[in-house]
């Protein structure tokens, strides 16, 4: 394994809360340059929120109660308002969640490019509308679209445009929130192919936040995997694709994965329901679902061991 | 197109008022006009009643026959001959009072959406401030007045004791009705009290209304994706989040005209203002019908059209409408 | 093979979309043929927008059809039963919904649902409906102690189980299960697409598995059947029909389906939405096919059969 | 206890004492109408409020008026949403032509002004307390017609009630039980609405002499204060009690109402996002 190189982005132990719920429970991460890192986990995980949380963009009535998150070197909780504004957009773009409805439905296509350009001081007359022209093709959108209103777009059409408003101001970190969830298989293969290309071209980092494990080994360089607001296992997707995850849930989501064409094995459900981090069972979160479980389990949380292959777990060694 | 359904629907109700004013007179039992020369008890010679039974339109002809004849007369702008101002016709009477009106009401309406929208957008944007917290109990306690009653309380407290506003008529005796310059102050000067307890008395509701509506824009995706973005404040407040709570406040300001207006009318009572109100008033009083009945046609018709404007700047300030 | 218990023949669903003078229609369903016998699981395949999701709710009786028939044993109901679907037919066809949030009124308990379903077909009287909804819940792998809760105490999984439970209570021969695991994590999903399985195998129930999910459809059913722009594209034996579909658009849905491939491969196919609004005539896959020759646009593409019981739309198809 | 258990309190407990001021007031005080002092005297130990321009006593007059207003307020208040959400459900479920002319109906009411169909009627028909009502009653429901037609509109596309049609519930069962309950918050705070609605309305009419003016209420209270030009003499204590007591009341209904609104529609309760901003950071671990 290649040294890694500088990270982008660096969160350490990042915690928030919603009231007095802790949401997201001491979770670490990075991503370099060129880099894929997967956010995976079911509904209820906090994947979105520790991401959006790391960003400063988290809506109220969230609050960020731990931990630090260096972007480019600057640590992003530390910041202040003016700052990060800078920020977001030219050095960190956000993908929403809801980006079929993020699009200003009284605003033209083209001018949510020019308000974005002229957010980071790039003058109209310096080119802007050639340059949001040139990203719509380069996702795959004509571009006549930069007259047409958002409520006249598909939903597919919808996305690219954020993905291209992501890719505006050419920032060194692009992060998408579930990005293809709502659209059919289809225009979501289009998408990624698009996105993989655009991102082989220009180089930047990628967090890519989903549900599907699926696709991110297809798609990712590296995947964390969060249950009940805490990281169980961080790997590169290589290896677990090949099988190699450690921590008994990863293992049970790739066992439930339905079975590609050809495959013979038959996909197993995890039993029982996911923890609820309005109530979470005491120790490591998962021990109620997990085969290995020992009384040490529901006592103490287990700490995360390893460096290139971490894993949050009592019994299994990281590396 | 749904901008020319609303308009057809605003056609429909018109016929509708112009039946209702048409029937209403002829559904009391016995002959209307008969029942109001009793009820003058002689104060009305014949030779009125002749004109009472004319302006009502009450003949022997089959209904259809009056019923066309009423709207030929109403096509012509023929509203019957008032009582109260014999023999002056009722177009002509409320013609005035409908000027005076739309100053008096229609300004106070304007302030009190623009400003209760201001100042619910900056509750919405300044949560948890005092305008979020102070203003809102605040203003809808004043709401829960009457609109007559603090116009009655404004004229005593700064009109009686405090003499600082007139509290009658549209315009001092002293100043010649025209386009000249003391007219226009003195007419602003007798206008400002009854106008000011009216935006007094509605600015709470247009408040709370555009604050619910802004506090649920904030939260939307195009505002948290425009923050993601970049955007300045400045930016977000204006092109995001105003134009997008303004939509929903113009929609509830068209609904409420009617309700408005009707509280001004009161509030004119009070103030002796000579708009439709104090018309209102005096048909009622001196129980002149036709009157009573061009009023109503007028301040309906009014409404509607107000209606109707608002329709099509909702219309053309959304894009999606205009599909 | 025995005759299968339901058949759609012909069926025709169009929605008016206003336009003056003439009349714009949105073509949900044109010409859909299905059948799907007892003890088989039929998955109906497509995506958003396909009438995969309207055909269901025709065959539940929600949505009427302008066209064709709807056999259940060989009777066609749509003219047995113009009014409406009769409880009789109530008893032998049942919906399972996709979003379990929305399927189960927040007022009532849960076992709301499955009490009235138990009493309306005489299944339970007042005394025994408690005991019998309790049964039905354990039937369906759901605590005894869950009837008396409210909804939104329930996870996204165990709801729909209960809406399972629902659908079981009056004893159906068909089960029409619109997208039952969509919205349910991947953890939970494989339980209950056996749980379907079960009721095939096991009670010789039939079930129409609606799904944009290609993957589960493979899992569990019988037979596939492939819907684009609300017509029938390909249909046939699932293992064939989604591993190694012949038809171009169940090509394309496939390959963007299939995981594993390292995002390498180019879609074999133009990227559009399907034309539903008034739809030129010919395959209405042509705009985007690779495969498109000129009778495409022009003619309606005929039923070729690849195998005995695998047809192909398509003018390209080559018989068996 | 959060903002809004602190409004409904104070609301309910506004309403309750105007409840008990309209049961027990009459016994409490003297008559209303008999003429016991000068003609508007000043507040004084033996008149709390003072007197009217006929000499009657102010407070006998406040208290027992509350009772016929706020008695035709409730009524009407109750009724009028009984009539909209009747006729609105109506629309809302058959759909089809029903809803079409419904729709009309509503829709044509509803941009009609209230005031001058309320005056005409009110000058035509017998003035008293139940003609007072009918013409509340007849130009307030499209307002709530338009308001329970749009959310059972909404349930009735909702997957739980298309269960209900599946599992073979009667088309009654399916309204009565299924989608009514569903409207019960949004009823409740209809109806304290329509209170509010229906008193402001009354006194408006009756200010204008379109009430019966024998009857002793708070908007005949107010007619009589101008008609007598307390105004203009200054008699500030002639109107000053009943406007209060009427804004107390408005107020109390209001107060409920948003505690109501807030339980029908939890996001406006929930203290949500004020300007878009970076996510708070309050380090609580090292």
């Amino acid at each position: 394994m290649a040294e890694p190189t500088v990270p982008v982005l660096e969160v350490q132990d990042l915690s928030i809360a919603y009231g007095p719920v802790r949401a997201v429970d001491r979770v670490s991460f990075a991503v370099g340059r060129g880099e894929t890192v997967g956010m995976v986990g079911e509904s209820g995980s906090g994947k979105s929120t520790a991401v959006l949380g790391a960003l400063r963009l988290l809506p109220a009535p969230g609050r960020i109660v731990g931990g630090t998150a260096r972007l480019e070197g600057h640590d992003l909780l530390a910041l202040d308002a003016p700052a990060l504004r800078e920020r977001w957009g030219a050095r960190v773009a956000l993908v929403p969640q809801g980006a079929l409805s993020s699009l200003n439905p009284l605003l033209r296509v083209g001018d949510h490019f020019a308000e974005t350009f002229a957010a980071h001081g790039v003058r109209p007359s310096e080119g802007g509308r050639e340059r949001a022209a040139s990203l719509l093709a380069k996702v795959g959108l004509d571009p006549r679209h930069l007259d047409s209103w958002p409520h006249a777009l598909s939903g597919g059409m919808r996305q690219r445009v954020a993905i291209a408003l992501g890719l505006a101001l050419d920032p060194p970190l692009l992060v998408l929130d579930e990005p293809t969830t709502a659209l059919d298989v289809v225009v979501e293969r289009e998408i990624l192919l698009q996105l993989v290309q655009l991102q082989r071209e220009a180089g930047f980092a990628m967090v890519f936040v989903t549900h599907d494990l699926a696709l991110l080994l297809e798609l990712a360089t590296r995947v964390a995997v969060l249950y009940a607001g805490r990281l169980v296992e961080e790997a590169p997707a290589a290896v677990l694709a090949a099988g190699g995850a450690r921590h008994p849930y990863t293992r049970g989501l790739l066992a439930a994965l339905p079975p590609a064409p050809g495959e013979a094995r038959l996909p197993v459900s995890i039993p029982g329901v996911a923890a609820n981090v309005a109530d979470p069972p005491p120790g490591c979160r998962y021990h109620p679902r997990c085969p290995l479980a020992e009384p040490r389990c529901s006592v103490e949380a287990p700490a995360t061991r390893g460096t290139t292959h971490r894993v949050a777990c009592h019994l299994v060694e990281g590396a | 197109m749904n901008l020319v359904r609303r308009l057809s629907l605003y056609l429909l109700a018109a016929w509708v008022a112009l039946t209702l004013n048409f029937i209403l007179p002829r559904a009391m039992p016995g002959d209307p006009a008969q029942a109001l020369y009793a009820r003058f008890q002689g104060r009305l010679d014949p030779e009125a009643l002749g004109a009472l039974r004319l302006t009502l339109g009450i003949s022997d002809a089959p209904m259809f026959e009056q019923y066309m004849s009423y709207l030929g007369q109403l096509a012509r702008g023929e509203l019957g001959t008032s009582l109260v101002y014999f023999p002056a016709p009722v177009g002509e009477v409320i013609g005035v009072g409908l000027g005076w009106t739309l100053f008096l009401a229609g300004g106070a309406l304007i302030v009190a959406f623009a400003l209760g929208s201001g100042l619910g957008a900056w509750a919405a944007w300044r949560r948890g401030g005092w305008t979020d917290t102070l203003l809102p109990p605040l203003l809808s306690f004043l709401g829960a007045f009457p609109y007559f009653w603090l116009a009655m309380a404004a004229a005593w407290f700064f009109g009686v004791q405090l003499g600082w506003f007139p509290v009658r008529h549209a315009y001092g005796p002293e100043v010649t009705p025209g386009w000249n310059l003391d007219f226009a102050a003195s007419a602003v000067r007798h206008a400002l009290l009854p106008g000011a307890t009216m935006v007094v008395a509605s600015l709470g509701g247009w408040m709370l209304t555009m604050r619910n509506t802004m506090v649920g824009v904030l939260g939307d995706e195009p505002v948290r994706f425009g923050l993601a973005r970049g955007l300045s404040p400045r930016r977000l407040f204006v092109d995001y989040a105003l134009r997008l709570a303004l939509l929903p406040s113009l929609t509830s300001f068209g609904m409420a005209l009617g309700f408005v207006l009707s509280g001004a009318l009161l509030t004119e009572m009070v103030f002796g203002y000579p708009g439709q109100g104090m018309l209102l008033l005096q048909a009622v009083r001196g129980q002149d019908y036709p009157l009573l009945q061009g009023l109503f046609l007028t301040i309906t018709l009014a409404v509607l059209g107000a209606n109707a404007v608002v329709d099509v700047l909702v219309v053309a300030l959304d894009p999606r409408a205009r599909s | 093979m025995t005759a299968p218990l339901l058949s759609l023949r012909g069926i025709g669903v169009r929605f008016p979309q206003g336009g003056w003078p003439r009349h714009r229609f949105l073509r949900a369903a044109h010409a859909v043929d299905l059948d799907v016998g007892r003890g088989e699981i039929v998955a109906l395949v497509g995506e958003s927008g396909s009438g995969k999701s309207t055909l269901g709710r025709v065959v539940a009786r929600l949505q009427e059809a302008h066209a064709g028939q709807l056999l259940l044993d060989g009777v066609d109901v749509l003219r047995s039963e113009p009014g409406g679907a009769s409880l009789a037919y109530r008893r032998r066809v049942q919906l399972v919904f996709q979003d379990p949030f929305a399927s189960l009124n927040p007022v009532h308990p849960v076992g709301h649902g499955v009490a009235r379903s138990l009493l309306l077909h005489g299944h339970a009287t007042a005394a025994t409906v408690r005991e019998r909804v309790q049964a039905g819940f354990a039937a369906v792998g759901l605590g005894k102690e869950l009837v008396d809760r409210h909804p939104y105490a329930l996870s996204g999984g165990q709801r729909q189980r209960v809406a399972i439970a629902r659908a079981l209570a009056v004893e159906p021969e068909l089960i029409v299960a619109d997208e039952p695991t969509s919205m349910l994590d991947v953890s939970v999903r494989t339980d209950v697409l056996r749980l379907f399985r079960r009721l095939a195998d096991a009670e010789s129930r039939a079930v129409l598995l609606v799904t944009h999910d290609l993957a589960s459809a493979r899992l569990v059913s019988d037979r596939a059947v492939v819907l684009y722009a609300g017509r029938v594209m390909e249909s046939g034996p699932a293992a064939r029909v989604l591993a190694e579909p012949r038809h171009p658009y169940a090509r394309l849905l496939a390959a963007a389906s299939r995981r594993h491939d390292g995002l390498a491969a180019p879609l074999p196919g133009r990227p559009g939405t399907p034309p539903v609004v008034d739809p030129p005539p010919g395959c209405p896959f042509a705009a985007r096919c690779p495969e498109a020759i000129p009778a495409c646009t022009a003619a309606d593409a005929p039923v070729v059969a690849v195998a005995p019981d695998h047809l192909v739309h398509c003018h390209r198809a080559e018989p068996a | 206890m959060s903002r809004g258990d602190l409004r409904s309190r104070v609301g309910a407990a506004l309403l309750l004492l105007f409840v008990l001021v309209a049961v027990a007031g009459p016994w409490l005080v003297a008559d209303p109408v008999a003429l016991v002092a000068k003609p508007l005297e000043p507040p004084s130990a033996e008149h709390w409020l003072g007197t009217t321009g006929q000499g009657q006593d102010v407070l006998a007059q406040t208290v027992v008026g509350a009772r016929s207003t706020l008695l035709v307020g409730v009524v009407v208040g109750i009724l009028v949403v009984a009539l909209g959400a009747a006729i609105g459900a109506t629309a809302g479920f058959l759909g089809g032509v029903a809803d079409l002319v419904l729709g009309l109906v509503i829709n044509v009411s509803l941009v009609m002004p209230g005031l001058p169909l309320m005056v005409i009627l009110a000058a035509w028909l017998p003035p008293g307390p139940v003609t007072m009502a009918l013409v509340l009653i007849f130009t307030g429901w499209p307002w709530h017609a338009r308001v329970v037609r749009a959310q059972v509109l909404a349930l009735r596309n909702r997957d739980f009630v298309a269960a209900a049609v599946v599992r073979g519930e009667p088309t009654w069962r399916v309204v009565a039980v299924e989608i009514l309950p569903n409207l019960a918050s949004l009823l409740g705070s209809s109806a304290v609405g329509a209170t509010l609605y229906a008193i402001g309305a009354q006194v408006g009419l009756e200010f204008l002499g379109l009430g019966d003016l024998a009857s002793v209420s708070w908007g005949t209270n107010l007619y009589w204060a101008t008609n007598d030009s307390a105004l203009l003499v200054g008699a500030w204590w002639t109107f000053v009690p009943t406007g209060v007591c009427l804004a107390l009341v408005g107020f109390g209904l209001a107060l409920l109402g948003f505690a109501l609104d807030e339980r029908a529609n939890p996001r406006l309760a929930v203290s949500s996002s004020g300007a878009p901003g970076p996510t708070p950071v309050e380090r609580t671990d090292g």
